[in-house]
């Protein structure tokens, strides 16, 4: 039977199932597999706090959702287009998310009166018409599973857990996607258990020929490759380029990496990551905590090592009295925090970027700091990268804010050339700088960094703390007039550092709004404007990778446009920076659900504020 | 981790003869304590014991946090940092673990060490890390004039326990051992020759060395070792402990430690009434801390019977020796330059190609 | 302190004929736990054990950190707060001292307990504040997926460690006597009944009680202590510590512990090669910490000769107890109304007047 | 002899001395005579940050200024009238703040070789001409009271340690001070060594007899009482303040009061205070570290107590996190954060404002809290009953911002009556607030407080905890929607604390420049703007004590004036703050010196704002 094949331009999957259901591992596969095509993808995994909330239920959902288009895309879309449900949890829990019309594939094994009960469905909706307005496709992928891999030596659970495999190779089939690299990675993956490989290989196989045999499928869908930029790609979460800029910085620098980190979601995966390239001289440490974490980093970054240390919230609000010596130290320290839903514990698995106050002004003191963000998974490496620039050159700590969605989501990078990623080398002193002798605290007029005289260095003895300093020497000195010079100095020091040009998208030149946005926020503010532009309404878009300190030409930029307006997964905390500093009106447009924004949602904020600018 | 290009550009590693005196381990600044305190005494005898460690004063790095002993590495012409209330051992850990060509000292007082500090000292003695930790424990804090710390005695009346003190004190020994410290030793500022016997033994223990001070503060605890130091009491209540001798003390070796069968722990007995080899002997490299942990029992309140001297020496892998270890083997591994290497760790995965 | 006319009027304090049982424990939240963890066991163990306190449900709270263990409080049909990783102790410190007459119990893990919270944890210990601290040892992180903790085995492969820890693991029970705790038990999250002795111990004892519950992580850490559990193991490697009995254990009571004389700690023999006298008769109640400190060093990496039971209960003041009989008797001097003696309070020292 | 009587409407007087001089208690007890006499008072003591420097060096120095007046003051003074200088390095270190023809009362006997070599005078300055200009009086101190107490039976040591006592004598007759409660107080103070009593009197009155009588001292000076409101007074400092406030405020609201703290300058003497007043069924205890006091403390707020935790910078920067937790318990907390100059360790002893941002904004996620602060030392007490009525109103914490210079310093107080002050009584709830039971994130609709349900209460069992929870039932949520509206709603329950009215002095209504202010900068600008009214340039004075929520007449306030101008001992973080919210153009005017603004240099700078407004 052959089947009709429709060309599509984007298509939007989630797969959604128990925690149990290898749900997450379905996702990447599929991602992969799509990436292999070079569709341009981005993706947006969704997993539960609890480790395994018990199965069936609404908590214990887990979902992996994936965008992939012949053009080039920001976000993991608004809304799925397809729903793999492998039980009635799963349904429910997305069914809120999808338009009507949408596909939606379930594992009909699944939906027993039991399960049902469990989640509060009164009757099936597979029968009671609730359903009706999509495009359903009941399928009893369990069982099916089971049959396939019948006579074959595991056992019964292991055969129906190999039922996301069948799930997968139905879905590989209708989006036509290369499934070589699935078998390949199945091989890796169960090579201590040759008879997993086999049982998966079947499954998805299995699935495969259920599309291409059954009449339930009358149609199969391709998308087209994207128009990327020529090179080598790989699809890679924020949490892996972030680690692997850390390792590009340390083989860039010359420096010896240093990672002082305690485990906290979303930032663990950098530990993890980190962990395993010991090869580059990269040190890992699990600390006894936070402060112990970043109390580590700054003894290793004295010591002459690119000291790092990585947390979210919870873990930065530890680390202020370490981060607040290491401002008067003057020595680098890079800071990355994941951010997650705060206050308190909140919501350990869900995005937000609530803490970008904390980072300007979440130390005692007059204590400023350098603050950098990404503003994609892939940006992740660059940022690093950005953020050891800065911290090496200017001796100072920097702060690093990623988010749990650039952690965990995914895109396709294009891989830097090594050689032309930025030259790190610093230099340290070595000898006195002074006719009266060593002088920590003379300053290279330049940077206004002081010299970086790490231990073991002869003739250069020195004695550094956290009580004032005098100018040049270094000695304690509670003069009221050095302190203010002191505190100036800080402060100036940080807002010296060179920064490029805050770059404004404004195609026609036409637009009236400028929309304002740091970190994860690129993507969905970038898809908003672009719709539209498409509708012919310009706007112009401004990101910001620098917050602290600003980019020069922000005033600039910002007295541009009659508007402006700051979109952010927080209740306005660079709106009121920008507002304080620069005096403009700026329109603080914000949602603290956990969530990303999505393009649509700021679509259609944006064309009121364009059509009545 | 000294190899990476930069780090070795700045430092010196060959040795180098070194003729130093306690002279060269004075800094310029003015010594800023309280005339009379225990402090100077110890600094005199760590500036000089330090010619004898034969290191470069560029290798040496003294680390500490906040507290009136906590200003001791501005005293100290080598490398220092005077960090933050409680945190010098686990910055020092981060130093010690990228740096094996340095010795790293950690400066600390009872306050600092045990109150706030508490949680890393006990993981960096947990850990092993090569530091050599010398905690000034005048039972009482000095910079913050005088509240009573987590080694003053219950029923302390300070100016924060007006009503007395309602908590029980940690004994330091006690608690290091139950840390699993390797090297664990106790010595006062008033005794320059045992001091530096205990500094000499504790720079040569290969992980954390553990070295509890009696130290005097003279305003705020005047006197609260007197007992082990006033000529009355001294040889009675002080219990030397030397390394494969019996346990003896007294001004004629009237007392002596035994380890009564049947009982629980070590006790103090008259010499003259027990038969000597039920004496015990010292042996600070018994595997079992128990032994170690039964000697830090024995002191009373009033002091009476306080061990000084090296209560246990035992060799355990460092935390730092193993991780440079691996971090070493996994660079052996390494067949390209770093630039190639992280090119192939880019390009590793599933990647694709755009042509 | 709960004399202000307030808290009184909220408050019950008559004692009511109580008929609660495990049910009356139970919340109306969802467990979430992965089925099978040992978190389960030690859930339902608690809850059937509650009723047997005898008192009423509003007067009992539970205060644990983060962690899976640290859910726990969500299960109970008590008062309960899940605080944040490793303040439990502080909290519920502050929560005891105020409300003398709360039941509070501390549910922690052994990252929460021992790493992020170690310091909370010795000071409560040697304060000795009236809580019942239950520290749920898997000896591994759970709720953030399985890195290795401070009680994790050396050279441990985690996500965190994938060359092996590097760090030798505390010994929760010898930490806790070494920070003078008066009540130091372990127990297994498997054996109810053994696990509900110890609750009721440490239930009826005044003063800071530290459990550790051998609790099996099936998800990142299986069979950590199947040694305990498994019949061909079990007898011979688990130690059941019944006061006043003389330690024997395997199935035949083969092996048994004595003190060998002259020899540094304890040790474990053959029954039938030592004199019935010379096996020790355990007492929790000596005084003297060494003893239940040398019980703590008997297992070896393999778990083997794993003492469970109580080690020790000593009387001591608890901290709460004493800063509490403080406000009381300074209260017993009050002569006015309290607008009186702040009136009295305002207008000390040199005042004056302008008409 | 008769001697000649002037009058004086103000004076300042500096001790200065060794710390091992007693120049604290001296101070103290010319002040204490002082306010006897009805004078109003400001003092600043100055002491090292050693516990004992050693003996006549520059950071051995000590000293107290006394600022007293015939009229209502604000400020210890810019310059001292008058100097006494107890050694070489007293006058050293204090002769720059001098004016030309001040006083200066120098104790010869220290004058040595040895002693002026040690601050590093070539030559004696009391030769050298170097102090031509000053009204110079050698008196040979420590001599002359050795020889007054010839024959006691006291040490030599003693004798000369009363030297001071000789000072206060002196400078008691000078300015013709009543001086029976000094001898009160010295039989007090020595009554258990009756030798001491004695020698302290004679030395005193030795002292006064020889202002008497020596030609030296030709005039002697009267300064009249200050009309002052009627009532008793006593002399007190703002941390004694901010503790009997918190002992009013558990009499008032009949709360237990709980005090977590762990030592910390400047902030110790709080908890000193507080432990001494155990029978108000105040408990206080020393944690073992700020994480510790602050967690104990909310255990105690959960059970019903009043809880408050005592710090400095150093130490709110290590509570972040668990005062983020208190913000999603929704307990009552007060935070007082006694300022002092930061960053790190910074200038422990000395005095700044900087920590005004990490108490609005240093912790993760959404987090906020209210914050208020005391502008004056008397005024601490009633900062602090207004911290606990907020706390326990609005069920929140509140940071109350102390610092350094109020802490120390002292002023008269007008004692209060007891019943006058805020009726702070609470309702802890006692029985299910709903019919489907007893839900603790129902809120109060007035003050948007959840009900406070202390663990013993029948019936109310519940959980609470740092996961973001569900509105109303305060189950565990991660329901977007959910998140998103506690949000909102923890920040709409700040803004809608009640507040009073920010006021304004502006007496002719014409000024054409605010100055506004907050904290402990009252004093110097209230003087600065005095004086410039007195030149007949107008000027406005506004002072915050609420800095969260703010006063909702603020922004009415700023918009009547041409020009706001914010004077701070920070880089401008309550101008950031006024900046962002009202969009004016405000002027940061700051000063980071560790030490309080002197009104003249605020009066200069203002008169130029003013001259060209
Ligand atoms: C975070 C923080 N909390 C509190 C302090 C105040 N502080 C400084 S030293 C000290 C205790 C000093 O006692 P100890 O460690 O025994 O040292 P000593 O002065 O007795 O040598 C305290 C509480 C601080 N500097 N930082
Ligand atoms: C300040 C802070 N740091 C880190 C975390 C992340 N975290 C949550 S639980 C946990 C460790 C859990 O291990 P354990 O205490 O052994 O409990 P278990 O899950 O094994 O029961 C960590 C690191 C956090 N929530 N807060
Ligand atoms: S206060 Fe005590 S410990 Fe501190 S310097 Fe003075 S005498 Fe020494
Ligand atoms: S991860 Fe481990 S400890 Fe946590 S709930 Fe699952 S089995 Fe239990
Ligand atoms: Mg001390
Ligand atoms: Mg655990």
């Amino acid at each position: 039977m052959t089947k009709q094949v429709r060309q599509l331009d984007r298509v939007v999957i989630r797969f959604a199932g128990d925690s149990g259901d290898g749900m997450q591992l379905t996702g990447d596969r599929f991602t992969s597999e799509t990436a292999q095509l070079g569709n341009d993808i981005s993706t947006l995994p969704n997993f539960p706090a609890e480790i395994r909330a018990p199965a069936g239920t609404l908590p214990g959902v887990s979902s992996f959702q994936v965008h992939f288009a012949d053009f080039d895309i920001l976000t993991p879309g608004d809304a799925p287009h397809v729903l793999v449900a492998m039980n009635p949890a799963a349904l429910k829990a997305n069914l809120g998310d999808l338009p009507r019309g949408a596909t939606i594939i379930l594992n009909t094994d699944e939906f027993t009166n039991r399960n049902l009960a469990k989640v509060g469905y009164a009757a099936n909706p597979l029968d009671d018409g609730s359903l009706d307005g999509y495009a359903v496709h009941p399928v009893a992928l369990t069982s099916m599973t089971v049959k396939a891999l019948d006579g074959q030596a595991i056992s019964k659970k292991d055969a129906e857990r190999a039922k996301n495999m069948f799930a997968l190779g139905l879905l590989s089939w209708l989006y036509s996607r290369p499934h070589e690299s699935t078998l390949a990675f199945l091989e890796r993956k169960f090579a201590a258990r040759p008879e997993l490989v086999t049982a998966n290989v079947t499954a998805f196989k299995a699935g495969w020929a259920f599309g291409e045999t059954t009449e339930g499928f009358a149609v199969r869908y391709e998308v087209k490759p994207a128009r990327q930029q020529p090179g080598n790609y790989r699809n890679i979460t924020g949490n892996t380029a972030l680690a692997l800029g850390l390792v590009a910085a340390g083989v860039r620098s010359g420096l010896p990496v240093f990672l002082g980190a305690y485990p906290i979601t979303p930032a663990s995966d950098i530990l993890h990551e980190l962990s395993k390239h010991k090869k580059f001289g990269v040190t890992t440490m699990q600390a006894e905590d936070e402060i112990a974490a970043v109390g580590a980093t700054l003894g290793a970054s004295y010591g002459g090592a690119l000291g790092v240390t990585s947390t979210s919230g919870p873990g930065v609000a530890l680390k202020g009295e370490t981060i607040s010596l290491a401002v008067a130290l003057e020595l680098p320290l890079i800071v990355v925090d994941v951010q997650r839903a705060g206050p308190s514990t909140g919501m350990p698995t869900k995005t937000e970027q609530a803490d970008l106050q904390m980072a300007l002004f979440g130390r005692h003191g007059e204590a400023p700091v350098a603050v950098v963000a990404p503003r994609s998974p892939a940006d992740c490496f660059d940022a690093a990268i950005e953020a050891a620039r800065i911290a090496l050159t200017y001796r100072t700590p920097v702060l690093l804010l990623s988010d749990g969605y650039l952690a965990n989501g995914s895109e396709p990078w294009l891989l830097p050339d090594v050689t032309g990623l930025p030259d790190l080398r610093v230099e340290f002193a070595s000898e006195p700088n002074s006719p009266d002798g060593f002088m920590p605290y003379l300053r290279d007029p330049a940077t206004l960094a002081r010299p970086w005289a790490i231990p073991g260095t002869p003739g250069l003895e020195h004695r550094i703390g956290g009580l004032e300093k005098a100018d040049i020497t270094g000695d304690i000195s509670y003069d009221p007039t050095n302190h203010d010079f002191m505190v100036r100095t800080r402060a100036a020091r940080i807002e010296a550092i060179q920064v490029p040009d805050l770059e404004v998208e404004d195609p026609d030149q036409t637009a009236r709004v400028l929309v304002l946005g740091w970190g994860s926020t690129y993507g969905p503010i970038g898809a908003a404007c672009r719709a539209l532009r498409q509708r012919g309404l310009p706007i112009a878009q401004a990101h910001l990778r620098h917050l602290a300190p600003m980019p020069r030409n922000v005033d600039d930029v910002l007295r541009r446009y009659d508007r402006v307006v700051i979109p952010e997964m927080n209740l306005g905390q660079l709106a009121q920076v920008i507002r304080a500093r620069y005096l403009v009106d700026a329109i603080a447009y914000n949602q603290v659900r956990g969530l990303p924004f999505t393009a649509s949602e700021l679509e259609f904020m944006l064309e009121e504020l364009v059509k009545n600018a | 981790m000294p190899d990476a290009k930069n780090v070795e550009r700045a430092v010196t590693t060959a040795p180098i003869a070194l003729k130093l005196t306690a002279k060269d381990f004075k800094s310029d600044q003015e010594v800023r304590w309280c005339p009379g305190c225990g402090d100077y005494a110890i600094l005199a005898a760590v500036q000089a014991f330090m010619p004898e460690l034969g290191i470069p004063r560029e290798r040496i790095v003294f680390v500490s946090g906040i507290g009136c002993s906590s200003r001791f590495p501005y005293y100290m012409d080598t490398y220092g940092m005077h960090s933050i209330h409680g945190r010098a051992p686990a910055i020092a850990t981060g130093l010690s673990t990228t740096r094996p060509d340095l010795s790293v000292w950690v400066v600390t007082g009872d306050g600092d060490a045990l109150s706030i500090g508490g949680n890393h000292l006990i993981h960096a003695l947990r850990r092993n890390v090569n530091l050599k930790i010398l905690l000034f424990n005048n039972r009482i804090y000095g910079l913050t004039k005088g509240q009573y710390s987590p080694t003053s005695e219950l029923g302390k009346v300070t100016k924060s326990t007006p009503a007395g003190s309602a908590d029980s004190p940690f004994n330091p020994i006690s608690l290091a051992l139950g840390a699993e410290a390797t090297f664990v030793a106790r010595t006062i500022d008033s005794d320059r020759k045992h001091l530096q016997s205990v500094l000499r033994a504790a720079a040569g223990h290969r992980g954390s060395a553990f070295v509890e001070i009696y130290q005097n503060c003279n305003i705020f605890n005047d006197g609260a070792f007197d007992a082990l130091k006033e000529p009355a009491t001294r040889d009675d209540f002080t219990i030397r402990l030397e390394h494969g001798n019996p346990i003896t003390f007294g001004r004629n070796a009237e007392w002596c430690v035994i380890h009564p069968p049947g009982g629980f722990g070590l006790e103090v007995r008259r010499t003259a009434e027990v038969e000597p080899h039920e004496i015990v002997t010292h042996d600070r490299t018994v595997a079992e801390p128990a032994y170690a942990f039964a000697l830090s029992r024995l002191p009373g309140e009033d002091l009476r019977h306080s061990p000084i001297g090296v209560f246990r020496a035992v060799d355990r892998p460092s935390y730092d020796d193993l991780v440079r270890g691996q971090v070493a083997a996994a660079r052996a591994r390494l067949t390209g330059s770093p630039e190639e290497e992280l090119t192939k760790l880019l390009n590793s995965g599933d990647t694709w190609t755009i042509m």
